[in-house]
């Protein structure tokens, strides 16, 4: 049977990474039909599009619940909690990932790779070419301590691609390290609570904000993060906060994690927000494509595809029993900070609405591009948001 | 009277045309500015809340980034039309000298053929600053130029004028240089004979004999400028900030990335509305003026 | 006011010479008009005077000097257009003032030779609109006055009478030729219409295929053509063109046509002594026939020939005879010409003096 | 003396030899004026100008990356290598398809024929119908095609997928072709209009009284006088449907993208180090085939509008 | 061939009305001329006809039938138009045969008629061209053969000549005429130069705003012209008009000019009875005035006048004369006009019966 699957990735350890999916689908006797729209290109109506045009994808690559519950009202959702029943749910998922599957109370998502937004992640050799080590910071404030030492040796001391994407991301990984998982979700939750714009945390999230930005380089506007993780391969930069799908690019470039680049956690963090790449299945479907469907979610979650699928990716495994042999020590380290479930919340496009999300990244954004935009002039213009859209 | 099929032909010849215009243009704009009433996020809704049928509206015209959008709009507007200018200038170059005009020509209009997402994607490295223009300037000594205006917000709008002034003067040239072979050959003699200067020719006769010329040029410009899109993306993609948002961006924006169809409609009626704003009156005052010059000389 | 002249002049674009080693002069106060059928190199020889086009060799003289190189502006000359060439988007005042763009001139000068002219042509009304709300006559009248108000000898006109109605155009004509007797400048007035040559001109420069073919007053070009060509291009109806043999028989000569008739040219000016047996070609203007019942006394020659048929424009009437296969012209009587059938015999006779005769041979007049 | 002179001249006109003649009067060469030079520099440097990102973009596709992250972007390949065109063309990756451009150049082709020929099609007959027939509402219809043409894409775009999907042409080419008509067709209407409003009115009643029929005209007498329009047209519909970007995403078929948008996936995201050198040569594979048509026949383009193809 | 009628036709553009009530009718065979200026309705009036145009009123018939509401192509009739209107891209063969598009003819029939057509008009080495490679007459033969294909009993012409330089058109003329002649089809013919209707025509419609202002024969047209602006309009030069009042003193008519001048009316054909004191227009045709130093027995009127000044076209001369503050027109023997001089004064008799007389109110004939 022939799936159509639509996702968004392109780079090539992403790719990589699909082919694993394929190459088991096409085992079971299905074939593989691609739509692959890269993210941020005007595109990400287009689902919605397939679908309002008659075409919907059999699987799509989707993290939003409302795109669930708008497939449901359409009489297009696939509940999955009967399938999941036979592939370990909700034990055998870190609680980050377990949570993130359900929408409405049935279990809806597949998940296919587990990622940390606001990693760190650095040079081996240029820390030690300067005599830092990042993994000895406490906190942010320690980290910019060091950072004048850094330029003056000529290397970039962090990089970062000023997309609103990339910045939007940043801004919710600082909302999770600085606040932790009530604050943060007070800000991205399903329903936000605008005190949370008043507490000194919320400052603090922009006040470092603008002090990441002071510290970016000039060529970092509107750059692409794999563009950015390249300054740190090459040594260029000493590191970049980013989510951890940048070790894919560090594999590609044939480093070695441990070795050539370290990975932690933002210092201080008291959470980390946890990004779980899913797909949906199409509902209403004949009885064979839905077979064919469950296949493919089966292959997904299979605890050895996950160990080949993390590997080429760079990500984590969805599962806690997938082989751990094949693991990096980065995806160690991940599988450490997410084993506390008090320590993890989970990427807004799981939780909160697009709408709002979206308001944020504009506000930090415009913030970020904006260097004289007042930490006041940011929360003031969210508080407005929150009133516009949500209140 | 019998039916005559030579007058029912042509009109069912222009079905089709109407069926479209209908369905597809005014019927659409009719879905939309219904839309854009209603509360429909990411699956269109029908039902009005005519209590509150203003809401997206009211959101709109409150939004930072829709003010940034008409800004933007204005800018770009005022920027492109200096492409017109150029053209002018190019053409009446041309015109006036024969040696290569072929090769000027093709030379003036290729940028025309180039897919936007190419030519954003040539201009992104250009304006490189580590690879591109920049680089090779200070290179050769001049270390004090800064070509990084992608990254400034105050700069990026102009980088993007230019890449558009870039892939659109060869077309307003072209229009320019119709225009100008149209003038009758006798009054450039005449000139000669009366010994008018290069200036005056220009300022008092030539350009406003090609007063139609413009007006085109500006309606094509405008047109172009309203709908400008893929330049953006392909060039800063709205940054930085949402430094260089246009409507036409900011509208595609709310419908993917905000997923809210009935603040996208509410934003596309907008745009709509100002266009008929501007448009109407020239468009007007145009065919009037017209009838009018035409009206004169008979 | 200067004269005019061309020596040598040789034009041409690209590989096509279209004038080659022309020569031609026009006095002082003169009124050549250039006449020519369409493409005959007339517009590229005013074009050469005003310095529009650069010529290819030659030299061209206005008064003493030598202009061949010199800027339009410079040559001291006004031109008025075809298409009048108003600038359209200037008043009325202002077209005429931009005729006096490159001369520096004192506002007050410039004041009152607008005024001269604007009330020699009687366009003061009008100063004030545009061209495009004038009527065609009246367009033709500022393109005149912009000439006029440069003061300029030399006065260049490129069929200007061609967009106007019948009417119009002969109301024109005696108005250019009245401003020509006022202020008698030099004039070159390029035409293809024959009336308005004929009526114009002190002199005629016919042309055909680049070359000049006939240079020389009215009453010479059409009394006396100097060859085939101006002979069959200049007059309505035109010239009856037959060949003949020659028959010379001592102080008598005559020519015998086909059909047999013979023409007595015994008062004909030959310019070379025409031989018996020359293959010549005889022109008889069809104004010169005398159609009667009774010969006429004296005639050159006497035919009677069946009428073919006959066309009658109210004042005047052309009866075609057939003469062998061919027709022969000749101007009636509209008020006979109304008796007249077709197939009647009719008498013609043709007065002695008035006939042309070219070499059949060359074309040329003998 | 002017008769003589004539007949001397005569004389010569008909005795003159070929071949080139001693000149009357020896003319010193004529300098090229300053001022012309002046222009001529002028255009130079709007030309060069104006090729400086095409220059950049083809020089880039030869290099390698080593020499590319030298920083010159002005020098020419040490080494030319056509590695970059065969990787762009090739090997380069959309999602998880690595068959390079080459899928979506010929995706590109099928998608633009069938768009071509309907959006021409239409407005052609449309445009033919206003300006020469006697249609009571034309003029009231003109006005509405002119209010259309400045409809942004973004107003109907929404509705659109939804009319497309209803009568089952959403995703098909079909579908593209459809909604490329539909877009083009006002201002082509209009183009195709104001042109054959310039047909002489005589050549039409002639053919009324010859004929009196609405194709047999169209087809034997006004179709083969539209050569000029019809190449402004074709060029004008041949780039922006090969160059679209949105309508093909947003309406393509699945599988059948066309070569923008495969393109667009290589260049906003691709390996580490980004390989200017397969972005560039990707980018130029992209923009050969209207750049060919714009170098062959642009000249017609310029003529075309000239004849008056794009009026107020 | 069939008789052509059209029966209060109306015709409005909008809110403007160009023709009102308008009746006329053309007797099978005849040759129709519509005669008059340009914008006074003459090419809506033939459009009418062809069907290009729908009559807001009135009704067209064709022998029997009633075209009114009938397609062109099925009218029966064919036209030849003022710019020839050719299919460009079709070569001369091509454009004679989308001539016959209509008419579901047999092929052999059709090669016949293009073969018949083409040896007619002598066309048959063009063939195979483009009319782009045709010169003006050559183009106007094809436009004469793609109508005669049809073989259609009316065949319609809109300014077919005006195109056309002089020669050209003198020529065509007769071949036009001589078609008429051979064929015998009723054709209606427009045209606002004068001389192709006084030769052409059998019948002469002068239109002016709409109007029928004359219906009649070339002769009737010239000799006696219904009103005075039939009577300004024919003729060139001109017919002189002025004003006059009329002395009738029992059997004897007369007109007292302002100058003092006096004209014998008594041979006049009065319409209506005249009345002494009435106000009146003279004319007078340039042609008709006799220019001798002898009184002329029996003229109507003899002037003695100064020469203001003479236009010679070489076969003709026009003396104008000052009469009052206005000119008097008069044809001279153009050998004649050379010897005269301006201000010399001459003496024209004006012959008896010639005369004509308007009404100086409404401007009809008395
Ligand atoms: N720029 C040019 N290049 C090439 N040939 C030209 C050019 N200008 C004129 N000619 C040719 O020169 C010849 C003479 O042209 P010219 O305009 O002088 O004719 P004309 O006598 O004024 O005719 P008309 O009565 O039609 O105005 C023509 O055969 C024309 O085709
Ligand atoms: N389609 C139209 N709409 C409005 N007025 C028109 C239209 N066609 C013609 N007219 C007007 O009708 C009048 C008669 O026009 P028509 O073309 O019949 O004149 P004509 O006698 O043929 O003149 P010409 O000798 O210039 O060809 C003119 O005043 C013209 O302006
Ligand atoms: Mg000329
Ligand atoms: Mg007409």
């Amino acid at each position: 049977t022939d799936l159509v699957i639509y996702h968004t990735w392109s780079a090539p350890p992403e790719v990589a990474a699909l082919n694993v999916l394929k190459k088991n689908l096409e085992a079971k006797g299905d074939s593989w039909t691609d739509i692959a729209i890269p993210h941020d290109t005007g595109s990400n109506v287009n689902l919605m599009n397939l679908v309002a045009g008659g075409n919907p994808p059999n699987l799509f690559m989707e993290s939003n619940p409302g795109v669930y519950r708008d497939l449901t009202k359409a009489g297009l959702g696939r509940p999955l909690t009967d399938f999941f029943k036979d592939h370990g749910y909700p034990d055998k998922y870190p609680d980050a990932v377990a949570h993130s599957m359900v929408v409405d109370d049935q279990v809806m998502k597949v998940p296919t790779a587990l990622h940390i937004d606001g990693m760190v992640y650095y040079s081996m050799d240029v820390a030690k070419k300067l005599g830092i080590d990042p993994a000895a910071w406490k906190s942010l404030d320690e980290m910019f301590a060091d950072f004048d030492k850094i330029k003056a040796a000529g290397v970039i001391p962090l990089a970062v691609g000023g997309q609103q994407w990339q910045v939007g991301y940043l801004t919710h990984a600082l909302a999770a390290t600085i606040g932790g998982p009530d604050f943060f979700n007070k800000i991205y939750g399903e329903k936000p609570d605008p005190a949370v714009f008043d507490t000194p945390e919320f400052r603090q999230v922009f006040d470092y904000l603008r002090k990441f930005q002071q510290a970016a380089d000039e060529g970092s506007a509107n750059r692409e993060w794999n563009l950015t993780t390249n300054l740190v391969i090459t040594g260029k930069a000493l590191m970049q906060i980013h989510g951890d799908w940048m070790k894919g690019e560090w594999l590609a470039a044939g480093k070695t994690a441990g070795k050539d680049f370290g990975c932690i956690q933002i210092p201080g963090a008291k959470a980390v927000a946890a990004s779980v790449d899913s797909w949906g299945l199409l509902g209403g479907q004949p009885a064979d494509k839905d077979k064919a469907e469950l296949d493919f979610a089966s292959i997904v979650v299979d605890p050895n595809v996950q160990a080949e699928f993390a590997k080429a990716k760079g990500s984590t495994p969805v599962r806690l029993d997938a082989p751990q042999d094949s693991l990096d020590a980065c995806s160690k380290e991940v599988l450490r900070i997410v084993a506390d479930p008090k320590h993890q919340v989970q990427n807004p496009h799981a939780i909160s609405d697009a709408d709002w999300e979206n308001s944020i990244w504009d506000v930090a954004f415009n913030f970020w591009s904006d260097p004289d935009m007042s930490v006041d002039d940011a929360i003031a213009k969210i508080k407005e948001n929150y009133t516009t859209i949500l209140g | 009277m019998q039916l005559r099929w030579s007058r029912m032909m042509p009109q069912l010849a222009l079905a089709p045309a109407v069926a479209v215009t209908f369905v597809a243009f005014i019927g659409a704009i009719g879905w939309t500015a219904w839309l854009s009433l209603t509360r429909s996020r990411r699956v269109p809704e029908y039902e009005i809340d005519w209590s509150q049928w203003t809401r997206q509206y009211e959101r709109l015209f409150n939004d930072a980034g829709w003010a940034i959008s008409l800004h933007n709009l204005v800018i770009l507007g005022i920027g492109s039309a200096l492409a017109i200018v150029f053209g002018f200038i190019l053409a009446a170059m041309i015109d006036r000298e024969w040696r290569g005009e072929s090769f000027f020509r093709t030379v003036f209009l290729y940028p025309l053929a180039v897919s936007l997402i190419v030519t954003g994607a040539a201009w992104r490295w250009i304006f490189n600053p580590q690879l591109g223009l920049q680089n090779f300037l200070h290179g050769l000594g001049f270390t004090s130029v800064s070509f990084n205006w992608l990254a400034s917000p105050e700069t990026a709008m102009y980088a993007i004028i230019l890449a558009s002034i870039w892939q659109s003067s060869g077309f307003y040239m072209a229009l320019m240089l119709s225009g100008l072979k149209s003038i009758n050959t006798e009054i450039w003699s005449a000139a000669r004979l009366d010994g008018v200067s290069f200036w005056r020719l220009y300022l008092e006769i030539i350009i406003p004999m090609m007063k139609f010329t413009f007006i085109t040029c500006a309606i094509l410009l405008s047109l172009g400028v309203i709908k400008a899109y893929d330049v953006i993306v392909a060039m800063t993609n709205g940054g930085p900030g949402n430094s260089t948002w246009v409507p036409a961006y900011f509208t595609i924006n709310a419908l993917s990335a905000k997923s809210n169809i009935g603040y996208a409609s509410a934003a596309a009626i907008t745009m709509l509305v100002i266009t008929a704003l501007i448009f109407l009156p020239l468009v007007l005052i145009t065919t009037w003026q017209q009838r009018r010059a035409n009206g004169g000389s008979r | 006011m200067p004269r005019v002249s061309f020596e040598h002049i040789v034009k041409s674009f690209g590989a096509v010479t279209i004038l080659d080693d022309l020569n031609l002069a026009v006095e002082d106060g003169d009124f050549l008009v250039l006449l020519g059928p369409s493409g005959c190199g007339k517009t590229t020889l005013l074009n050469l005077l005003a310095g529009l086009l650069e010529v290819s060799d030659g030299r061209i003289m206005i008064g003493e000097r030598d202009v061949t190189d010199l800027d339009p502006r410079d040559r001291g000359l006004a031109m008025v257009f075809q298409s009048y060439a108003l600038y359209p988007t200037k008043t009325v005042y202002g077209n005429l003032k931009f005729g006096l763009a490159a001369s520096r001139l004192e506002r007050a000068e410039v004041e009152q030779r607008i005024a001269a002219a604007a009330r020699l042509l009687q366009i003061e009304p009008l100063l004030a609109r545009k061209p495009g709300q004038l009527s065609g006559g009246q367009r033709q009248r500022v393109a005149i006055g912009r000439a006029l108000v440069k003061q300029a000898g030399v006065i260049l006109f490129d069929e200007p009478l061609s967009n106007l109605d019948a009417k119009l155009r002969t109301e024109m004509r005696l108005e250019i030729k009245k401003l020509h007797d006022t202020l008698k400048p030099t004039v070159v007035y390029v035409t293809h219409d024959q009336i308005e040559a004929m009526t114009m001109a002190t002199k005629i420069a016919v042309m055909d295929g680049g070359l000049i073919q006939q240079f020389g007053t009215p009453d010479e070009i059409y009394g006396k053509p100097a060859n085939l060509f101006v002979a069959g291009f200049i007059g309505a109806p035109a010239m009856n063109l037959r060949p003949a043999r020659l028959q010379v028989d001592g102080h008598c000569v005559k020519a015998g046509f086909d059909t047999g008739d013979v023409i007595d040219l015994g008062d004909y000016g030959f310019a070379q002594r025409p031989e018996s047996g020359a293959e010549v070609v005889i022109g008889l203007r069809p104004e010169h026939f005398v159609v009667a019942d009774q010969p006429v006394a004296n005639a050159a020659a006497s035919f009677e020939l069946p009428l073919r048929h006959t066309e009658r424009t109210g004042s005047d009437a052309t009866a075609y005879l057939g003469f062998g296969d061919q027709l022969l012209a000749l101007r009636v009587d509209p008020d006979r010409a109304a008796g007249f059938s077709a197939g009647e015999k009719l008498r013609a006779d043709f007065p002695r003096g008035k006939a042309n005769v070219f070499d059949a041979r060359t074309g040329r007049r003998m | 003396m002017t008769m003589v002179t004539q007949a001397a001249v005569l004389e010569d006109a008909a005795n003159a030899s070929p071949g080139p003649r001693q000149p009357f009067f020896p003319r010193k060469k004529k300098r090229i004026p300053g001022r012309s030079i002046a222009i001529l520099l002028f255009l130079t440097m709007c030309a060069l100008f104006f090729c400086v990102p095409l220059y950049v973009v083809v020089v880039t596709s030869f290099k390698t990356m080593d020499q590319i992250r030298e920083g010159a972007i002005f020098s020419l390949p040490h080494v030319w290598t056509l590695e970059a065109w065969d990787h762009a063309w090739n090997k380069a990756c959309s999602g998880i398809n690595c068959n390079g451009l080459k899928v979506g150049f010929w995706n590109s082709v099928l998608i633009l024929f069938p768009s071509l020929i309907l959006s021409i099609a239409l407005s052609i007959v449309t445009g033919y119908a206003l300006a020469l027939w006697n249609v009571r509402w034309a003029n009231a219809f003109l006005f509405l095609l002119f209010i259309c043409a400045f409809v942004p894409f973004q107003v109907i775009m929404y509705p659109l997928i939804r009319i497309t999907a209803s009568i089952g042409i959403y995703g098909t080419l079909w579908g593209i072709a459809v909604v490329h008509a539909v877009l083009a067709m006002p201002v082509l209407t209009l183009i195709f209009r104001n042109y054959y409003k310039d047909i002489p009115q005589e050549i039409m009643r002639a053919a009324i009284i010859d004929s009196g029929s609405f194709w047999r005209i169209f087809i034997e007498i006004i179709l083969p006088m539209s050569g000029n329009i019809l190449i402004v047209v074709l060029i004008l519909q041949i780039t922006s449907i090969w160059n679209d970007y949105l309508i093909g995403v947003t309406f393509g078929g699945l599988g059948t993208q066309p070569m923008t948008v495969i393109l667009a996936n290589l260049i906003t995201v691709s390996t580490g180090v980004v390989a200017y050198n397969d972005n560039m040569a990707a980018a130029l594979l992209t923009a050969i085939p209207p750049l060919i048509i714009y170098f062959l026949v642009g000249k017609f383009f310029v003529q075309g509008i000239t004849a008056g193809a794009i009026k107020g």
